[in-house]
């Protein structure tokens, strides 16, 4: 065997390119006649349309057309959009339809588009469409959305209510009965973005000599989207192609199949022109999905010594105006509430709100990191109620690594009973301790607190169910110039996919790792696909390049043990040749190999033996593989301002057995620093018409590089038992639990005033209003 | 976000530069951009004419006379940040210029275009309002020059016509060895201040207070002198008790409150941000830098 | 619309194109000399994906109009490559350190830290993140980036 | 956004009530609105231009007496806007109510305004939309003072195109007006001046 690249950091094969300004996103793409849509997209945030006069637009010099939903194909401009994620506790399951008809339901909404010679006259001509807009009562806050006469989001429905659902197990009601002591927390966590730094991006082009429609898209879902198009174009699979080329960022937003996504080949279909559609930054605020809109009631029932005996509560979520991707944020948040700890009984009922506001679905985290938000603010409270150590308090509650696999009780997003595979959540958490020194904290603390600074410290435990099915696929194939093509239906927007991929086939194929040409996010490399979402591709199409690899190294054996004329287990593989271990070592070189496995024209093939060295496999995970950590955050709050400096950030994280640390670093190191968006700064605000009301860089602030310290990682490495890697997903880890540790320790550094926060973003003007409340300015002796 | 369509004109004299806007409709003049470009790329801002004055040289560069600095208008806010002149003589300016933007809009926009801008929160207009600035106005009929307080009317709003240009700021500068202190809260490095002061005291051997200027931004539509609070400073040692004083009279504004701070939370950061402003001036005064 | 010639020099290579007056100078990068590896990422000016050298000095690309850099010299990611073609100290220090995920903030990265690196050969943490404020990332949380920049300017320093 | 202004006008309720209702004379008092035509004689179409800083905006659309109680001496009016350049809209809802103060009459103005689209998002101008609706209405009560100094008879709408010529509304710059906001501020008080 060559040199082993599974768990080696290997710097990536992506990185030249990128850095000297050849890579490839969607907008850097330029076909011949292609022409630049705009949208005219909906100022209101809910209102009936009464009629649209395009004609200034179309007499416009440079505009080319303008579309509203009737002047699309009927298959794609008079049906609402596939719903991705259907579930039967979905009452009201709408979805948009791609250009709107009769109703617009949140600002941005697309109402028609407008083609033109430039991106600049398409501009020009949005501001000369002329729609008349019957403004409707609209609804705003979620929590007022779901009063019994609140303004419907929507005329034709009863209520704004989409879902309604109770999770749990145990008796709940006998555990808090017999309690000790219940403790009540409401929190609320507010909308943010993924904020990918590249918006979404669009460019069809019809080939009419073969009739194939090729669409290049910022998506994180070719193989899903190319499905969506073949519905809504009424076309066979094989007629579409989607490429997600290079994509500058993912984070949630970008899984979703949007509106863009069908109008603009439809579009590019019926002008017989390649047509170019970027979204900029403002369309990206008010159209690309969010997430964290929650509001959580609940309580928890401890014994004297702070073991947990039950938790129940009340969720509301805010899935704005539509369910393009289902429930699966509730659910993935009721899911993940009980986390590493040993609960006897749970219950959350769930209520999922309709509001005039785009669609929620899920940002890195889905969901994850309000249920964990909810769960450590009650430990946070045991502890502090019963006067315990927050961290000695989840040590008396932790699942045993002793216990695993261990069923908590539910049934996952994936259908499949929620067992954890594997884990030492207690491990986890005493080195994150070990890493700040958390012994010494209190010294710390004091001392600082003599020189008039405050320190805090803050944990946050988390579970995530990764690596979700059903499957992503990869295919091998020796071509005959000795390179080793590997395509799979994972994509990349940064995860590095290709390298971990490589050196996953490098090794078990027994290839040199440069001699593979490897094809992500093209629907054309590989039939069926699934793409990035829910940290699963390491699981999925790592597994895939495993079997795939090692078939297609089975072939070679075979092949190369028929032409040397030695027994099979005679040959070894390594860096793209074959060799045989006796005599003076004859060998053959892939390309010498491929060349063979054509066959010649005329000759039998060897019993058994298949044209080509090439294998397609298709791992199919039998549930999530469940990756845990623990976070511990030292901050620094300037009581005065409200300002809080994060000091160290500790992150102990157990995605099992590591492809490459350096990859998994940067995920986890990335994922930090979107939590502390969500915990400090990250806030998309609406006004009470449900209007965006931060829509630049400027009014949504996502962090700075002075916001966001260095973290220091460990690694756990509990392998899964549920695939051939023992790895977990490690892609959302970072996030999870970083507003849950940054809050704490915010509290804590406060603690003296006895201030408690239960909010996302924690912003400095809640935290100096909080310490005025408390009379904080007063025992410090004024403001200074 | 593209803009909309405009002619543009780059004059190469100030004489031309002030001709166009005496004929042109609806003209605005670009400086560094850095404010107006992006007002423009969001269509919040639409001109038929922009009048670029990055070739009109006489509009570059910083001098002292007789007691004064003299800041062309478009002089970019780098050169203010390197400038030997700055540094020696008008320490307020340079704590405050690093506070503007980034690195890389610091290379291109310009102290008048900050100026003429005229955001309620900027550091450029709060800078000149603690040093009793005059700004140079120049339109087809001549020059003239505005104080200070009555150069900035209203929230993003100047006492420049629309024919006219800033074309030179003046700051009267102080005694070597005065005290200053300039003090902002923002939420991100180099966002605009949610609130800020900026702080100059001139003290006696005796470290009394003969004359102080203190100024906030970010609470009302311009930046807002606090006479009361000077008042409440001369005379005075810069002790903890005039401190206070001088931060009682924040009490008495009601600022402004938009999406990113309620009045409120303005007024406590006023309070604390005067206070740590008058004490690094109080640290420096006296010390010659 | 008003038309307008300029002549300028991009990556060293000279050029003359009549543009429109409200072209932007990175739609002109983009577009015209089709030098993609400048990006555009938010045109108001703050994320900083579009940062490219103007006389040395680096500015908003999306801030400035095409017309403005008339007879100036401009430095996008695609002059940075060292002679050979290679990865130049701070590219080849992004590579080694983590310091790019997706890849599209990079650009605009490269150009800040190039002009950092020129004008202080020996920046401090500090320093090196004051000035990648200009520039945003989500994908990495900053930190491979820091530590390519403080990794090149030694290798710069000490010529390895 | 719920607005409140209010002003005095030194006439009888009754007479200032018939001045009011003089839709075509009243509109040029208020600085940047213009009258378009008059559909009927609760329905008219008009413009308004207003100026925040460096963006100018200018709005066109309708506004309808949706209410007229002479007894209560209170007028409701429903308006709506759209932006002439694409800019997004503007909804009003505002309660004209006259109360009397002896021989002088005090006019209260409840607005409840709703703005949409890009206008709606021009964050950093949030703020200071309470306080510029104040100086534009205080500024139209100055006209409107002259309006009934110069033209004591309600009927004679002629004269009201002196007061504030409807084609310089616009022009009328807001600087005097801001200028006016900036006094209230230092003088640190919340009344108006």
């Amino acid at each position: 065997m060559g040199a082993k690249q599974f768990g080696a950091r290997v710097s990536r094969l992506e990185d030249s390119a990128l850095l000297t300004g050849g890579g490839r996103f969607v907008d850097d793409t330029k076909l011949p006649g292609m022409l630049h849509a705009c949208f005219v997209r909906s100022p209101h945030a809910h209102a009936r349309l009464r009629s649209i006069d395009a004609s200034a637009a179309r007499d416009l010099p440079g505009v080319h057309a303008v579309f509203t939903a009737d002047d699309l194909p009927a298959s794609v401009g008079g049906n609402r959009m596939p719903m991705l994620v259907p579930n039967p506790a979905i009452e009201a399951s709408l979805t948009q339809h791609c250009l709107a008809r009769e109703e617009v339901c949140y600002v941005g909404q697309t109402v028609a588009v407008i083609v033109a010679d430039s991106r600049y006259i398409a501009e020009d001509a949005v501001a000369l469409v002329d729609v008349d807009y019957d403004v409707l009562p609209m609804a705003s806050n979620c929590r007022d959305a779901v009063k019994p006469d609140a303004a419907r989001a929507h005329s034709a429905l009863a209520n704004n209510i989409a879902s309604t659902f109770r999770m749990g197990y145990g008796d709940v009601d006998a555990a808090f009965a017999s309690a000790a002591h219940v403790f009540k927390e409401d929190i609320w966590q507010h909308r943010g973005g993924g904020m990918a730094m590249e918006t979404r991006a669009v460019i069809a082009s019809l080939d009419p000599s073969t009739d194939l429609l090729t669409v290049w898209s910022a998506t994180q879902t070719p193989h899903i989207g190319r499905r969506m198009l073949a519905d809504l174009l009424d076309r066979s699979l094989e007629s579409i192609r989607v490429i997600a080329p290079d994509v500058g960022g993912g984070f949630g937003p970008k899984a979703i199949f949007y509106a863009e996504e069908a109008v603009i080949p439809a579009v590019a279909m019926l002008l017989r022109r390649p047509i170019k559609w970027i979204e900029d930054r403002r369309e990206h605020f008010l159209c690309a999905t969010q997430e964290r809109d929650q509001y959580w009631t609940v309580e928890i029932a401890v014994d004297g010594e702070g073991k947990i005996k039950g938790v129940r509560g009340k969720l509301l979520h805010d899935t704005g105006a539509f369910v393009p991707w289902g429930i699966i944020m509730p659910y993935i948040a009721a899911a993940t509430m009980p986390g590493p700890y040993v609960i006897p009984a749970y219950g959350l009922d769930v209520t999922v709100a309709l509001t005039n506001k785009v669609a929620t679905t899920p940002v890195r985290g889905a969901g994850r990191p309000q249920a964990v938000f909810a769960m450590e603010r009650l430990m946070d409270r045991v502890a502090r109620e019963l006067k315990l150590d927050p961290a000695e308090v989840r040590f008396r509650n932790f699942i045993q690594p002793e216990q695993m696999p261990y069923s908590v009780g539910l049934t996952f997003r994936d259908g499949k009973p929620l067992v954890y595979d594997s884990g030492d959540y207690p491990q986890a958490q005493a080195e994150a301790l070990r890493m700040i020194n958390y012994e010494g904290f209190a010294v710390r603390k004091a001392q600082a607190r003599a020189q008039g600074r405050f320190l805090g410290v803050g944990i946050g435990n988390y579970v995530e169910g990764t690596g979700l099915g059903p499957y992503e696929g990869v295919t091998v194939r020796v071509l005959p110039s000795g390179k080793v093509a590997v395509a799979t239906g994972a994509t990349n927007q940064g995860q590095g996919t290709r390298t971990t991929l490589s050196q996953i086939v490098a090794d078990n194929l027994g290839c040199r790792i440069e001699d593979i040409v490897m094809t992500v996010g093209d629907t054309a490399a590989i039939p069926q696909g699934v793409g990035a979402f829910a940290s699963r591709q390491a699981v999925n199409a790592g597994s895939s390049a495993l079997m795939a690899g090692g078939a297609v190294r089975v072939q070679i054996v075979k092949l190369a043990a028929h032409v040397l004329g030695v027994s099979e287990d005679e040959i070894e593989v390594e860096d793209s040749i074959a060799i045989a271990r006796g005599g003076n070592r004859p060998s053959l070189t892939f390309r010498e190999l491929a060349r063979l496995s054509q066959g010649m024209p005329g000759f039998s093939f060897a019993p058994g033996q298949s044209p080509g060295l090439e294998h397609t496999a298709y791992f199919t995970p039998p549930q999530a593989s469940y990756c845990s950590g623990t976070h511990v955050v030292e901050t620094d709050v300037d009581p005065m301002t409200g300002a809080v400096k994060i000091l160290n950030y500790i992150v102990a994280h157990d995605s099992g057995n590591i492809i490459n640390p350096l990859i998994v670093d940067g995920q986890i190191q990335g994922g930090v620093a979107h939590g502390i968006g969500n915990a400090l700064l990250e806030w998309m605000k609406y006004d009470e018409n449900a209007q965006p009301l931060t829509t630049t860089f400027a009014d949504y602030l996502i962090p700075m590089a002075t916001d966001v310290p260095t973290c220091k990682i460990a690694h756990i490495e509990s392998p899964s038992p549920l695939n051939p890697l023992g790895v977990k997903g490690a892609g959302e880890g970072g996030t999870i639990p970083a507003a849950a540790a940054i809050i704490a320790a915010i509290e804590d550094a406060l603690s003296e005033f006895g201030v408690h926060f239960a909010e996302t973003p924690l912003v400095p003007e809640r935290i100096v209003g909080a310490l005025r409340t408390a009379g904080a300015y007063e025992k410090l002796g004024g403001l200074r | 976000m593209k803009p909309a369509p405009f002619d543009y004109h780059a004059p190469q004299t100030l004489e031309e530069a002030t001709a166009l806007l005496a004929t042109l409709e609806n003209a605005k003049v670009l400086a560094g951009g850095q404010s107006l470009v992006p007002m423009m790329n969001f269509r919040y801002v639409i001109v038929d004419h922009l009048v670029d004055l990055a070739k009109v040289k006489s509009l570059a560069g910083i001098s002292v006379a007789d007691g004064r600095m003299r800041i062309g208008a478009m002089t970019r806010q780098r050169e203010i940040e390197f400038s030997p002149e700055v540094a020696r003589h008008c320490p307020l300016l340079l704590k405050a210029i690093k506070n503007v933007g980034h690195r890389q809009t610091r290379n291109r926009g310009t102290i008048g275009g900050s100026l003429a801008h005229a955001d309620p929160a900027a550091e450029m207009p709060t800078v000149c309002a603690a040093h009793d600035a005059v700004i140079e106005i120049t339109g087809h009929a001549g020059t003239r020059k505005v104080p200070f307080n009555e150069f900035g009317i209203g929230f993003m709003t100047t006492a420049v016509e629309p024919n006219e240009i800033v074309t030179a700021i003046e700051l009267p500068l102080w005694p070597q060895g005065h005290g200053y202190g300039f003090q902002e809260f923002a939420r991100r490095h180099g966002d605009f201040a949610v609130a800020g002061a900026a702080v100059l005291v001139d003290c006696d051997k005796g470290g009394i207070v003969r004359r102080a200027s203190v100024t906030l931004c970010g609470v009302g539509n311009t930046p807002l002198r606090l006479p009361a609070a000077e008042a409440a400073l001369t005379g005075q040692r810069l002790d903890d008790a005039a401190i206070g004083a001088a931060v009682n009279a924040v009490k008495s504004i009601e600022p402004t409150s938009d999406i990113h701070a309620t009045p409120e939370y303005r007024s406590h950061l006023a309070q604390v941000l005067l206070a740590r402003a008058l004490r690094d001036a109080a640290g420096r005064c006296g010390k010659l830098d | 619309m008003a038309k307008h010639q300029v002549s300028l020099k991009v990556n060293g290579r000279s050029v003359e194109r009549e543009v429109d007056s409200r072209l932007t100078l990175v739609d002109f990068l983009r577009g015209e000399l089709e030098l993609t590896g400048t990006h555009v990422g938010c045109e108001h000016g703050v994320c900083g994906a579009c940062t490219v050298l103007i006389d040395g000095r680096t500015a908003r690309s999306c801030l400035t109009f095409a017309i403005q850099v008339d007879a100036s010299d401009i430095t996008t990611v695609e002059g940075l490559a060292s002679a050979d073609g290679g990865l130049n100290t701070l590219q080849q220090a992004f590579q080694d350190n983590h310091g790019l995920q997706c890849g599209f903030c990079t650009p605009g990265m490269l150009m800040s830290l190039t002009e950092l690196l020129k004008d202080n050969p020996d920046p401090s943490e500090e320093q090196v993140r004051d000035v990648l404020t200009g520039n945003l990332c989500r994908c990495t949380g900053y930190a491979g980036i820091v530590a390519a920049a403080l990794d090149a300017a030694r290798r710069m320093r000490t010529g390895a | 956004m719920k607005l409140k202004n209010s002003f005095s006008v030194d006439l009888p309720i009754e007479t200032a009530w018939k001045i009011l209702l003089d839709i075509p004379a009243v509109v040029p008092c208020m600085p940047g609105a213009e009258l378009l035509a008059v559909e009927d004689e609760r329905s008219y179409r008009g413009q308004m231009k207003v100026k925040l800083g460096p963006v100018a905006v200018a709005f066109q659309g309708r506004a309808r007496l949706t209410e007229v109680d002479e007894a209560r001496h209170l007028v409701r009016v429903a308006a709506s806007g759209t932006e002439g350049k694409g800019r997004g809209s503007a909804q009003a809802e505002v309660v004209f109510r006259l109360l009397p103060e002896g021989q002088t009459t005090r006019v209260e103005i409840d607005t409840d305004l709703s703005l949409a689209g890009a206008v709606a998002q021009y964050g950093r101008a949030q703020g200071v939309i309470a306080d510029v609706s104040q100086v534009m209405v205080d500024a139209f009560a100055q006209n409107l003072r002259r309006r009934i100094a110069e033209s004591p008879s309600p009927s004679g709408s002629g004269s009201a195109q002196e007061a504030v010529p409807a084609a310089n509304a616009p022009a009328l710059s807001l600087f005097s007006l801001l200028a006016a906001l900036i006094r209230h501020w230092f003088s640190g008080s919340k009344d108006v001046p």
